[in-house]
């Protein structure tokens, strides 16, 4: 079954919006749920999800745990999303906090590219905390970087399409996806950035058992306050997911 | 670097779209366009890989050394390859002119025949102090049929901007590219890039491809390889395909000790260009605004160095080292008498090194490639000060 | 020509012993010495004969076009060849330098690095005026280790007895060889030929054996054959192997509207060159002291056709045509924006050439090779004229 | 029997020395005489050929008949060598004088090589005076050349081993010789020009069935008048034909 995983900015576009939607998620047929921790510089991110970082405030302890707990009785796994940069001084205290949460598992885009020198250590502090590290890698990254840090994590990989999400860049879907699964046979992949349309989903899903992860295309939704026009949105995305 | 958003998206008004979707592909090969492989066997590819004997013999180097010749394509060098390419892909989307912008003239003299070959026009801004010290270099783009102006010039705003403030400006690299990009979007044709993107390197791939093609047909195989390094396109391109493909080799990238880029730079996101046109990339830098002394070597001034290419020597797959200006020279001198090519300036930091490697390892029995990246006959004023 | 009889013994002093008797025998083939064939292979040779497709497009020929490209060798074109042959044999022989004149400054050039690849040391004679006009040839000529004078230089009796004269002396070719014969005998070292002599016309053979066997492994026959004529050594060499086949092949030798031997010169025995120095032989001449009104192709200003090359034009085998200056300037720049090859001046005259066989021909499916015998990219100023 | 040529230039050093010397030919084991026509400009002879043909009298019509009657008297046959030059305005007139003297044909060293292009006529004008027409061949000529001049002459050929005589120049006589001997296959051929020794005789002649022409080494021997000398010479000569 193909994996549908949603991102949110936590709070965005206000804490009480954020939370109507959340509970509207947790009635849909979602998988798992990234919840991204605003922060200054999303450098990974497009203007579309940077806007929804930019103002909102960061959650505290119990706003995390209240959402993971949500979350989880709805059956949907659930990743806090945190750029390594923001958190580097204060590791271990971080990922206490998200392991308080009950959260499964964090993503922390920047770490591989970034920081991949001593990233290692930094993964296994993540398990040692009792979290999945999910691994993100970008179409940028070299196989050895891919095989190595493939390795030694167990959870799912996330795959950017695009080294950036909801930039307008054309790129070969197809030769990303296929050189991405060839890299990680075996293995839970589901891809994100860039995944515009539903048809976009389609093209990338059919004949292929990998999942998406959706974040830009949700924002107008979750900006507006368009409850139905996300649950209308987000049932079709899993409708393309189980006839493709 | 919230700036990078605008310029990442503007790529898609700059660049040709084949080429922005091998910026971003993931593959590891392209198929190289049948109308491309043409023009490059026009253009003198493959170009020569041959045992430089002469030159072993005066180093009493026991093992074999390999040249690789760029110098041998019709331009007298390597940037033909990516030109030809993104050319081809401007003018198969419609595109009917490509601009781009010229330091030292190779970049300028490759997009020009680049674009004649693909039936479409060029216009190349020169930095002016360029067009007025290197008239050769002029000659030959204008002989390729590109309009050619001294940057800065009065075709965009940007330069008259310049000339308003300072009319004698000389120019420099960073207001050429301003000119070229605005001059791009505002004729709605597309911009050429020269270096430090993935897909020129990509393009550049012909030369190790072919480099192991024809050890192959030798029978010999690569233990060292050897090349100079400006912003890494020549470099990546003879390196990457043996890099890749994981066998035990050893990677020299040979810079000017002048700019110390992989030695003293820092890892870290900093502009392309000193203008900010495109987009911010992580690699070593010395800051885009970074101004070298000497311009002895023009094509390695470059402040930065391929993102991918840091990488690889932030991981140690690639070793830099760094030589200087009278080394240089009298590794070219080496080479001319020795082998009997004037090789570029550039590409006399790779023969330094290589020297250097072959001093340190008389006994060894290896067997080094070394990419001459072009020929210098337009460059030969750089024996000037040894009284040549 | 009671003359001759001192000039032809005084070869014997002059000349390498190997290369006078080459000069006087009646092989067909001499054996190429390993030694000169390994010092080809690193030079450049084979040098590439490649299908001109775009060009044949762009004159809309029906048959096929190959250019044999002797710019691709080490110092640009053909005339290594024998200066390599000639550098050995004097080498072999014992002697340690050898000296030669040059007006364009190719020959020279050849001469410089084919004493050096020899491990001999070199002397050049340049005629004052080009040396002035023309400092990069200088400076690829010290670059291989010549010592190079400006002539009439204060080195010889004769340049002295010149410049005693008229200080300011531009110098001229005659001059030049004078020097450079009258150096030879005082110092007991060898004089280099360039052009003319039936030696020379062999070792340049090489360049039609070459294309022989391209176009067998092409799976092609030669039709129509084009080369320029200077003293014919290139033209000679390329096309000597095809006639002496005997097989049914066209041959244009292209020269300069500007010096009109082959129409307008007498088939006479006259001095090879100006000064008298070396022996008369029977050649379409226009006297020795003919001055040609310009110099845009420096190397096809000479007087005469070398003999064996005036006895086919005689005979008809050998087909001349002249092309003057406009028709080749537009040549080169053809061939510059279809092949991507900036070619020298001279070699624009055989481009020429083919480009009026192929618009009269258009229908005709013949293969036709052209022999282009050095690049440009030293020569580059003939383009001043037409604003490029 | 491998032939011996000797050329002498008529009436020199004197008429009555040149004469003498005759008479000496004529009692020697010699097989052809060429007898070289005094002209102002022998281009293809060396310096000391040269300086025989300086200042010295050109023979009567009488002085040439009775030269070709002594040397037929003792076997051996007579041609004239003359440069087409000198007659090319009364070719005839000369055809006719030469076959009045009763020789056997003439040399036209030149005519092959300056006046090419007009030979046929001139060779079928010198058969129809009765003369034999001995081919000079030069190795600077093309194989066509020959191969041409040698199908339309029926006599022997003369073929030079350098372009000029007397000159001191280095040849592959080897080569030169088996190009020749291969383009004139089945044919009498005689070697003459740069032969400046013994030595040189004994290794042109050795194991090849071929003759040699003999002139500027016999010059000394006649400017001093050496009868004996010259005798001697042309004995050891012929010494060296028969045993190599």
């Amino acid at each position: 079954m193909r994996k549908l995983i949603l991102y949110l900015t936590f709070n965005y576009p206000s804490p009480d919006t954020f939370t109507r939607f959340l509970d509207e998620v947790s009635r849909l047929p979602v998988d798992y749920v990234e919840l991204g921790l605003p922060t200054q510089n999303p450098v990974y991110d497009g203007p579309a999800i940077r806007q929804t970082h930019s103002g909102t405030r960061r959650p505290s302890a119990e706003e995390m745990s209240r959402a993971v707990k949500k979350l989880h009785g709805a059956g949907i796994r659930t990743y806090f999303l945190q750029y390594f940069r923001d958190i580097e001084g204060q590791r271990d205290t971080f990922l206490t906090t998200v392991n308080a949460s009950g959260a499964d598992g964090i993503l922390l885009p920047d770490l591989l590219i970034d920081f991949f020198q001593g990233a290692e250590g930094h993964i296994h502090a993540v398990h040692s905390h009792g979290l999945d590290f999910v691994p993100f890698f970008n179409p940028a990254m070299p196989d050895r970087t891919i095989s190595r840090f493939s390795s030694i994590t167990r959870s799912w990989a996330y795959c950017g399409l695009i080294p950036s999400t909801g930039i307008n860049v054309p790129y070969d879907q197809g030769a990303v996806v296929e050189r991405m699964l060839s890299l990680l046979r075996g293995r839970e992949v589901n891809f994100g950035f860039g995944l515009r349309s539903l048809e976009d989903v389609r093209k990338l899903v059919s004949g292929r058992d990998v999942g998406v992860a959706i974040g830009t295309a949700l924002i107008p939704y979750v900006r507006e306050g368009d409850l139905e026009g996300f649950r209308k949105f987000v049932t079709e995305l899993r409708g393309v997911l189980c006839d493709s | 670097n919230s700036s990078d958003r605008s310029s990442i998206e503007l790529l898609n008004s700059l660049l040709p779209r084949e080429v922005l979707r091998q910026e971003f592909t993931f593959n590891r090969y392209e198929r190289i366009p049948d109308e491309v492989r043409e023009i490059y066997a026009q253009i003198g590819r493959p170009t020569p890989l041959f045992r430089a004997r002469r030159l072993e013999d005066f180093l009493g180097y026991r093992g074999k050394i390999f040249v690789k010749f760029e110098g041998a394509t019709a331009t007298g060098s390597h940037k033909i390859n990516t030109a030809v390419a993104q050319a081809y892909y401007a003018g198969k989307e419609g595109i009917e002119e490509v601009v781009t912008e010229t330091g030292a003239g190779q970049w300028g003299t490759a997009t020009a025949l680049a674009a004649t070959m693909n039936g479409i026009r060029s216009t190349v801004f020169m930095v002016k102090v360029s067009y007025e010290q290197k008239p050769l270099r002029k000659k030959i783009m204008s002989l390729y049929g590109a309009r050619v102006y001294a940057s800065p010039s009065t075709e965009t705003p940007f330069g008259r901007s310049v000339l308003e403030k300072e009319p004698g400006h000389p120019g420099s690299l960073g207001i050429a590219i301003s000119e070229a990009t605005e001059y791009a979007l505002e004729h709605g044709i597309r911009y050429l890039v020269g270096s430090v993107m993935n897909a020129v390197l990509t393009h550049q791939s012909v030369i190790g491809l072919e480099t192991q093609k024809q050890l192959e047909l030798m029978g010999e195989e690569a233990n060292v390889l050897i090349g100079c390094v400006g912003g890494g396109s020549n470099f990546g391109g003879f390196t990457y395909p043996f890099i890749g493909q994981g066998k035990e080799v050893e990677a020299i990238a040979s810079t000017a000790e002048e700019v110390p880029k992989l030695s003293r730079g820092e890892f870290r996101y900093d502009r392309m260009d000193t203008a900010g046109v495109l987009p911010s990339v992580k690699m070593y830098s010395l800051g885009a605004d970074f101004v070298p002394k000497k311009i002895y070597a023009g094509g390695l001034r470059y402040h930065g160095a391929s993102p991918s290419l840091s990488v690889l020597v932030k991981n140690g797959i690639v070793r830099p080292e760094e030589v200087g200006e009278a080394e240089v020279i009298e590794a070219l001198q080496v080479f001319a008498r020795t082998q009997g090519i004037v090789a570029a300036p550039e590409s006399g930091h790779a023969i330094a090194s290589l020297i250097r490697y072959c001093r340190a390892h008389r006994e060894e029995r290896k067997n080094i490639v070394v990419n001459v990246s072009g020929h210098g006959l337009l460059d030969l004023s750089i024996f000037d000060r040894v009284g040549i």
